[in-house]
C-alpha cells in the first residue's frame, strides 16, 4: 500500500516559506491570493496490505519522525 | 488567550509570589488589568529583571580606557582604534532549544544579532557555546542535531560567518542543553545608537515582522524549572525567519546612515512590554502605544497578547520629528512592516491603548525601582580536594591513554559541527574555527582584526565554582593572546540552576568572584551578559557553566598567528608544568 | 572593466565578490543593481552573488530567477554579455533557465561549509583561461543545495560541447565519488554557457583572492575576467 | 477556494531526502518500508469562486513559480 503523509505547520505558528511565496506570487501579477502556508508531503510505499494498519502505521511514523509535532500537525492517506 | 479575572492566584500563575503580588497592586493603587499583570509579570521576571542575580553582577568589575559602553545597554562597546568599536554580547536560549532544538537555536541566534545591530553595529562574527547530554542519550542525537542546524540555518541565511564556539557533553545537560550564542559587530564610535527614548510627542515605530501569538510568557518561562509536562504546557515555539532578520539588518543599518533615529530597540524576551518599557524608562519619559497599529499576523489578538508575544524579527524606533516618510520609504523597500504605534509622552507612564479602551496604565518608575531583588540564601561551595599525582597510577601505556582521550567527546573533531556553518562569508575572516585558539575577523577596509573565543570547562566549575570561573576568565585571555591580539573585554552568559536553593546560589557567587578577581588581575573587564537560572529538569541541575566570550584586537591581521607548526619551527613551552 | 553585481533580497555574498572584481581592477567599485531595476547602466560583466535571496524559501534562487532586474540581465546575454553566477547566482542561472539543469538538496542533507578542490576542465572562457587545463584549485565551499542534477542527455551534449568548467576534485585531483561532496551528476561543480559567456558555479572563488584570507586560488579568475574583457 | 499544489521530483531524479527519511524509519524500527518520496505541498487561499479558474490559475503559478519542471511534477486540487 501507498501511505501519504502531509505535514503542515500548526496554525497561528509564522510560516516565514509561505509568507515569501504569497509575495512572490504577488510581485509576478498573480492577483486575489491570501494565506499561503508551505508544507510537506512524504510518500511511503509500505509492504503492509491492510489498509487499517497500514494508516496506524503511518500514523506512527510520523509521530515519531515524519513531522514535529511541537509546531506541525500530519495528516495520513491511504491509497 | 482572553483576559481572566486578576487575582492572587493568577499573580502566582504568572510567577508572581505573594509578595510581588502585594507590590504590584501598591503600586497601582488598586487591582491591576489582566494587561496590566502580565506586563508586571514578565517585567518582574527572572529572565527580564535578574532579580537573583543583580547583586552579585555588581561585584564584577566593567570599566576600562577602552570600554565605551559596559552593562545596561543592548550589547557591549569596546574601541578598537581607528574611531571603530567593537559591539558584543552573548545570550542563552537554552529552554526553548530543548523544546525545539532548530527553532529554539535559530532564534537564539537571531536575538543576539538584534542585540548587536540595534546599536548601529554591522555584525561581522557569530560564535556559539553549547553544552549537550551524554552522547549516548537518545535524546541528544536530535538535540546536536536540531541545534546545529538551527545554528546553521539562520547564521549562515544572514550571512554572518560563524567563526568559532566550544561544545561539552556531561549527564548534567542531558534535560537541559545549553545554548548560548554570541554575535560580534562593529560600528564606527560616533554612530552609537542607545535604547533611551527623548523627546516629548516624538513617533514611536514598529518595524520588522507581524506579531502573531508567538512564545507568549516565553521570559517567564525561562525562568521556570522544567518538569515532565513543560512539552504540553509550553507556550506557542517562536519560529525564526533568518530572511527577515537579513532585510531588518539592511533597512536598519540604511536607517542609521541619515538622522532619523533618537533611539532604537530590538524586541526581544517580553517582545513589546520590555522594549517600550526600557525606551521610555531609561529616556525619564513616558510612551504611549496603540496597539490597534500593530501590525498582525493573526486575528482576535487581545492586548496581552500583542504586549507579551514575542514573535521574532521585530524592532521599536523613535524617530526625530518629520523622519516618518524616510524611515518608511527604507523599510518598503526592504519589503518590511512599518507603523506607526504610539508616540513619548511627559507622563512617566506607560499607556496602553486598544480598540477605544486603556488596557494598561503603569508608572515606570515603580515598574523598574520597586522590581524585586533578592540576596537569595547562600550556601559556600566547598572545593573538591585537589587530587595528587602521586596517588593516581597509570593503568594503561601513554599512547593508548592519549588516543582515548583524542577520540573522547569533549576532546574529538569539532569538524563535524563547524563545517556545518559558513565561516567565510563577508570574505574577512583570517582564521576559521580549528585554526588558531581564537578566530580571527579582519575589518573590511582596515588592517585591524578582532581575535574572539568562547570559553569555559564545566568540570572544573564544578569542582570548585571560584577557581572554574576564574579559569573561564584566564582562558579567553590565553587564547586571544596566543594569536598575538591584545586582549580588551569578555561578555559573559552565567547558566546555572535554581537560584532559590543556597548551594546554586554559592555555586553563583563563587563563580562571580572568580571571574571578578581574573577580570582584575588581567585588565579584562565585563562590559555585556546574560544570566539563564532555572537551568533544572526535575529537580537536577547542570553543571555550573559561566560560558566566557572574549574579544581582543590585533592592529595588523598579517602578524596573527595560527595553531598549525610549519616544519622546522621549534616548539617551546611557557609556563610551569 | 565595468562590472555589476545584482542585489535581490537576501543576497550576502556581495561585498566578498565586490573585493575580489575590485582587487584586480585597481580598487574600482563594481556598481550595485537592486533586483527592481528593469534596466541596466553599461556594463561589460554582471555578477549574480551568493547568498540566501529571498530566505532560499521554496527552491533556492526561484523567486530571484523571476525578478524584474532578470529579464534584463537575460537581454544582456543574450545580446552576448558576460554573466557569472556563483552560488546562489548559479541557482538562479539555472532557474532562469539561463544554464541547463537544476540544482537539488545536497545529497548529505547538510549545510557545507568548508574547504574542497576543483578541477578546471576547460580554458577557453575569459573565466578560465587564467587557470591551465586540470589545474586543481582550492576553494570555499558554502551551500545547501549544491547537488548538480541534469537528465543524460544534458550531461553528454554539455561534457561534448565543452561545458564543464569545474569538477570536485581531491587535492592530487582524482575525480571520484569519494571527491563528491554533494551528490552532482559527475561531480560537476560549474557549467558554462556554449558560446562561453554565462558561468555559473557552487563554490566561491571571490572567497580565496587574498593569502591572508587563507589562500589565493580564486585570484585567476577574475584576473582573467578582466584580461578577457580588456581585449 | 483552497487551492493546493503538490510537487514531487520527477521519477528518475534521485531523493536524498525521501532515501534518508526511509533510513532513519528502519533504523528507528519500522520494517516493511519500500520507496520512500518526499515532496512539498503549497496551500493557497484564493479569492476566485470558479473551481475551474482557480485551478486554472494555480496551475499557471505552479508553471510559473511554485514548480521547477525540468525536476519537478505538480498536481493542482482545489477544495
Ligand atoms: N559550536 C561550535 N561552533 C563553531 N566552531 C566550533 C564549535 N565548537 C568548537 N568549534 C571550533 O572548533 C575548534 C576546536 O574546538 P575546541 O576543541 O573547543 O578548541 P579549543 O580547545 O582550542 O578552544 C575551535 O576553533 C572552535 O572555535
Amino acid at each position: 500500500m501507498k501511505a501519504i503523509v502531509t505535514v503542515m505547520l500548526k496554525p497561528g505558528v509564522l510560516d516565514p516559506q509561505g509568507r515569501a511565496i504569497g509575495h512572490a506570487l504577488e510581485t509576478l501579477g498573480f492577483d486575489g491570493i491570501g494565506d499561503v502556508r508551505a508544507g510537506k508531503i512524504i510518500e511511503l510505499e509500505l509492504a503492509e496490505t491492510d489498509a487499517g494498519k497500514a494508516k496506524a502505521a503511518a500514523e506512527a511514523m510520523a509521530d515519531k519522525l515524519l513531522a514535529n509535532t511541537v509546531i506541525e500537525s500530519y495528516r495520513v492517506e491511504v491509497v | 488567550m482572553s483576559a481572566r479575572p486578576v487575582s492572587e492566584k493568577l499573580a502566582r500563575e504568572f510567577g508572581l509570589n505573594a509578595e510581588e503580588w502585594g507590590r504590584v497592586q501598591t503600586i497601582m493603587g488598586r487591582m491591576p488589568s489582566f494587561t496590566e499583570l502580565g506586563i508586571f509579570s514578565v517585567m518582574w521576571s527572572e529572565h527580564c529583571s535578574y532579580k537573583s542575580s543583580r547583586i552579585w553582577l555588581k561585584e564584577l568589575p566593567t570599566k576600562a580606557e577602552w570600554v565605551v559602553h559596559g552593562p545596561g545597554e543592548n550589547a557591549g562597546v569596546v574601541d578598537i582604534g581607528d574611531g571603530l568599536t567593537a559591539i558584543f554580547k552573548m545570550e542563552s536560549h537554552n529552554h526553548p532549544s530543548f523544546i525545539e532544538p532548530y527553532q529554539g537555536a535559530a532564534t537564539g541566534v537571531g536575538g543576539i544579532l538584534r542585540d548587536v545591530f540595534t546599536m548601529g553595529a554591522r555584525p561581522i562574527a557569530n560564535l556559539n557555546a553549547l553544552r549537550f547530554g551524554r552522547p549516548e542519550n537518545p535524546r541528544t542525537k536530535r538535540v546536536v542535531d536540531g541545534v546545529v542546524r538551527g545554528i546553521g540555518g539562520y547564521g549562515n541565511c544572514v550571512g554572518v560567518p560563524t567563526v568559532g564556539g566550544e561544545v561539552n557533553f556531561h549527564a548534567a545537560y542531558d534535560g537541559n542543553p545549553l545554548v548560548n550564542a554570541m554575535t560580534v559587530g562593529i560600528a564606527p564610535k560616533d554612530r552609537i545608537f542607545l535604547s533611551a527614548a527623548a523627546g516629548i510627542g516624538n513617533q514611536v515605530v514598529y518595524v520588522g515582522s507581524k506579531t502573531g501569538r508567538d512564545g507568549i510568557h516565553g521570559a517567564t518561562m525561562a525562568s521556570a524549572e522544567f518538569d515532565a509536562n513543560s512539552e504540553e504546557k509550553r507556550p506557542t515555539v517562536q519560529v525564526g525567519d533568518p530572511f527577515t532578520e537579513k532585510l531588518l539588518i539592511e533597512a536598519c543599518l540604511e536607517l542609521m546612515g541619515t538622522d532619523a533615529i533618537v533611539a532604537i530597540q530590538d524586541m526581544g524576551a517580553a517582545g513589546l512590554t520590555s522594549s517600550s518599557v526600557e525606551m521610555a524608562g531609561k529616556g525619564g519619559v513616558g510612551i504611549q502605544l496603540d496597539l490597534d497599529s500593530v501590525p498582525q499576523r493573526e486575528t482576535g489578538m487581545s492586548a496581552y497578547e500583542m504586549m507579551l508575544s514575542e514573535s521574532q524579527e521585530r524592532m521599536l524606533i523613535v524617530l526625530r520629528p518629520g523622519a516618518e516618510e524616510i524611515a518608511r520609504a527604507i523599510f518598503e523597500k526592504w519589503d518590511l512592516d512599518f507603523a506607526v504605534i504610539g508616540h513619548i509622552t511627559d507622563t512617566g507612564r506607560i499607556v496602553v491603548r486598544h480598540k477605544g479602551v486603556t488596557e494598561a496604565d503603569i508608572p515606570l518608575g515603580p515598574l523598574a525601582d520597586e522590581a524585586p531583588l533578592y540576596r537569595r540564601p547562600i550556601q559556600w561551595p566547598v572545593p573538591l580536594p585537589v587530587l595528587d599525582n602521586a596517588t593516581i597510577t597509570c593503568t594503561m601505556p601513554t599512547d593508548q591513554a592519549l588516543l582515548q582521550l583524542v577520540a573522547s567527546p569533549d576532546l574529538c573533531s569539532r569538524a563535524w559541527i563547524a563545517s556545518q556553518y559558513d565561516p567565510a562569508v563577508g570574505g574577512q575572516t583570517v582564521k576559521k574555527p580549528g585554526q588558531a585558539d581564537a578566530a580571527i575577523v579582519k575589518i573590511e577596509g582596515s588592517n585591524r582584526a578582532l581575535a574572539i573565543t568562547t570559553d569555559c570547562t564545566p568540570r572544573y566549575c564544578q569542582a570548585d565554582p571560584k577557581m572554574g570561573g576564574m579559569q573561564a576568565v584566564a582562558e579567553a585571555w590565553r587564547n586571544i593572546t596566543a594569536t598575538g591580539a591584545r586582549p580588551l573585554a569578555i561578555t559573559d552568559n552565567m547558566n546555572f540552576g535554581n537560584p532559590e536553593k543556597p548551594e546554586i546560589m554559592g555555586q553563583f557567587a563563587a563563580a562571580i568572584q572568580g571571574m571578578a578577581e581574573a577580570c582584575i588581575a588581567l585588565d579584562f573587564p565585563v562590559v555585556s551578559g546574560n544570566v539563564s537560572l532555572y537551568n533544572e529538569t526535575e529537580g537536577k541541575g547542570i553543571l555550573p557553566t559561566p560560558a566566557i566570550g572574549g574579544l581582543g584586537v590585533i592592529e595588523d591581521a598579517h602578524v596573527a598567528r595560527g595553531i598549525a607548526i610549519e616544519p622546522h619551527q621549534d616548539l617551546v613551552l611557557i609556563g610551569e608544568t | 572593466m565595468r562590472a555589476g553585481i545584482v542585489l535581490f533580497p537576501g543576497t550576502n555574498r556581495e561585498r566578498d565578490m565586490a573585493i575580489a572584481l575590485a582587487k584586480v581592477s585597481g580598487g574600482r567599485e563594481p556598481v550595485m543593481i537592486w533586483h527592481k531595476e528593469t534596466s541596466l547602466p553599461p556594463l561589460d560583466l554582471i555578477v549574480l552573488p551568493g547568498g540566501f535571496s529571498h530566505g532560499d524559501y521554496l527552491r533556492c534562487g526561484a523567486m530571484a530567477a523571476q525578478s524584474p532586474v532578470m529579464r534584463a540581465v537575460r537581454d544582456f546575454a543574450e545580446a552576448g554579455g558576460h554573466v557569472l553566477g556563483v552560488c546562489n547566482g548559479f541557482q538562479i542561472l539555472t532557474e532562469a533557465g539561463m544554464l541547463p539543469g537544476a540544482l537539488l538538496r545536497n545529497a548529505g542533507l547538510r549545510f557545507l561549509g568548508q574547504d574542497h578542490s576543483m578541477r578546471v576542465e576547460q580554458t577557453d572562457s575569459i573565466y578560465t583561461s587564467g587557470y591551465a587545463q586540470g589545474q586543481i584549485i582550492r576553494v570555499v565551499l558554502a551551500h545547501g543545495d549544491g547537488n548538480y542534477f541534469a537528465d543524460t542527455a544534458t550531461l553528454d551534449r554539455l561534457e561534448g560541447e565543452g561545458q564543464v568548467a569545474f569538477r570536485y576534485a581531491s587535492p592530487s585531483g582524482e575525480v571520484s565519488d569519494a571527491t563528491n561532496p554533494n551528490g552532482s551528476q559527475r561531480g560537476i561543480a560549474g557549467i558554462i554557457s556554449a558560446n562561453r559567456r554565462v558561468l555559473g558555479l557552487m563554490p566561491h572563488p571571490e572567497d580565496y583572492v587574498d593569502p591572508l584570507m587563507g589562500g589565493e586560488d580564486g585570484l585567476p579568475m577574475f584576473a582573467g575576467i578582466v584580461q578577457g574583457l580588456a581585449a
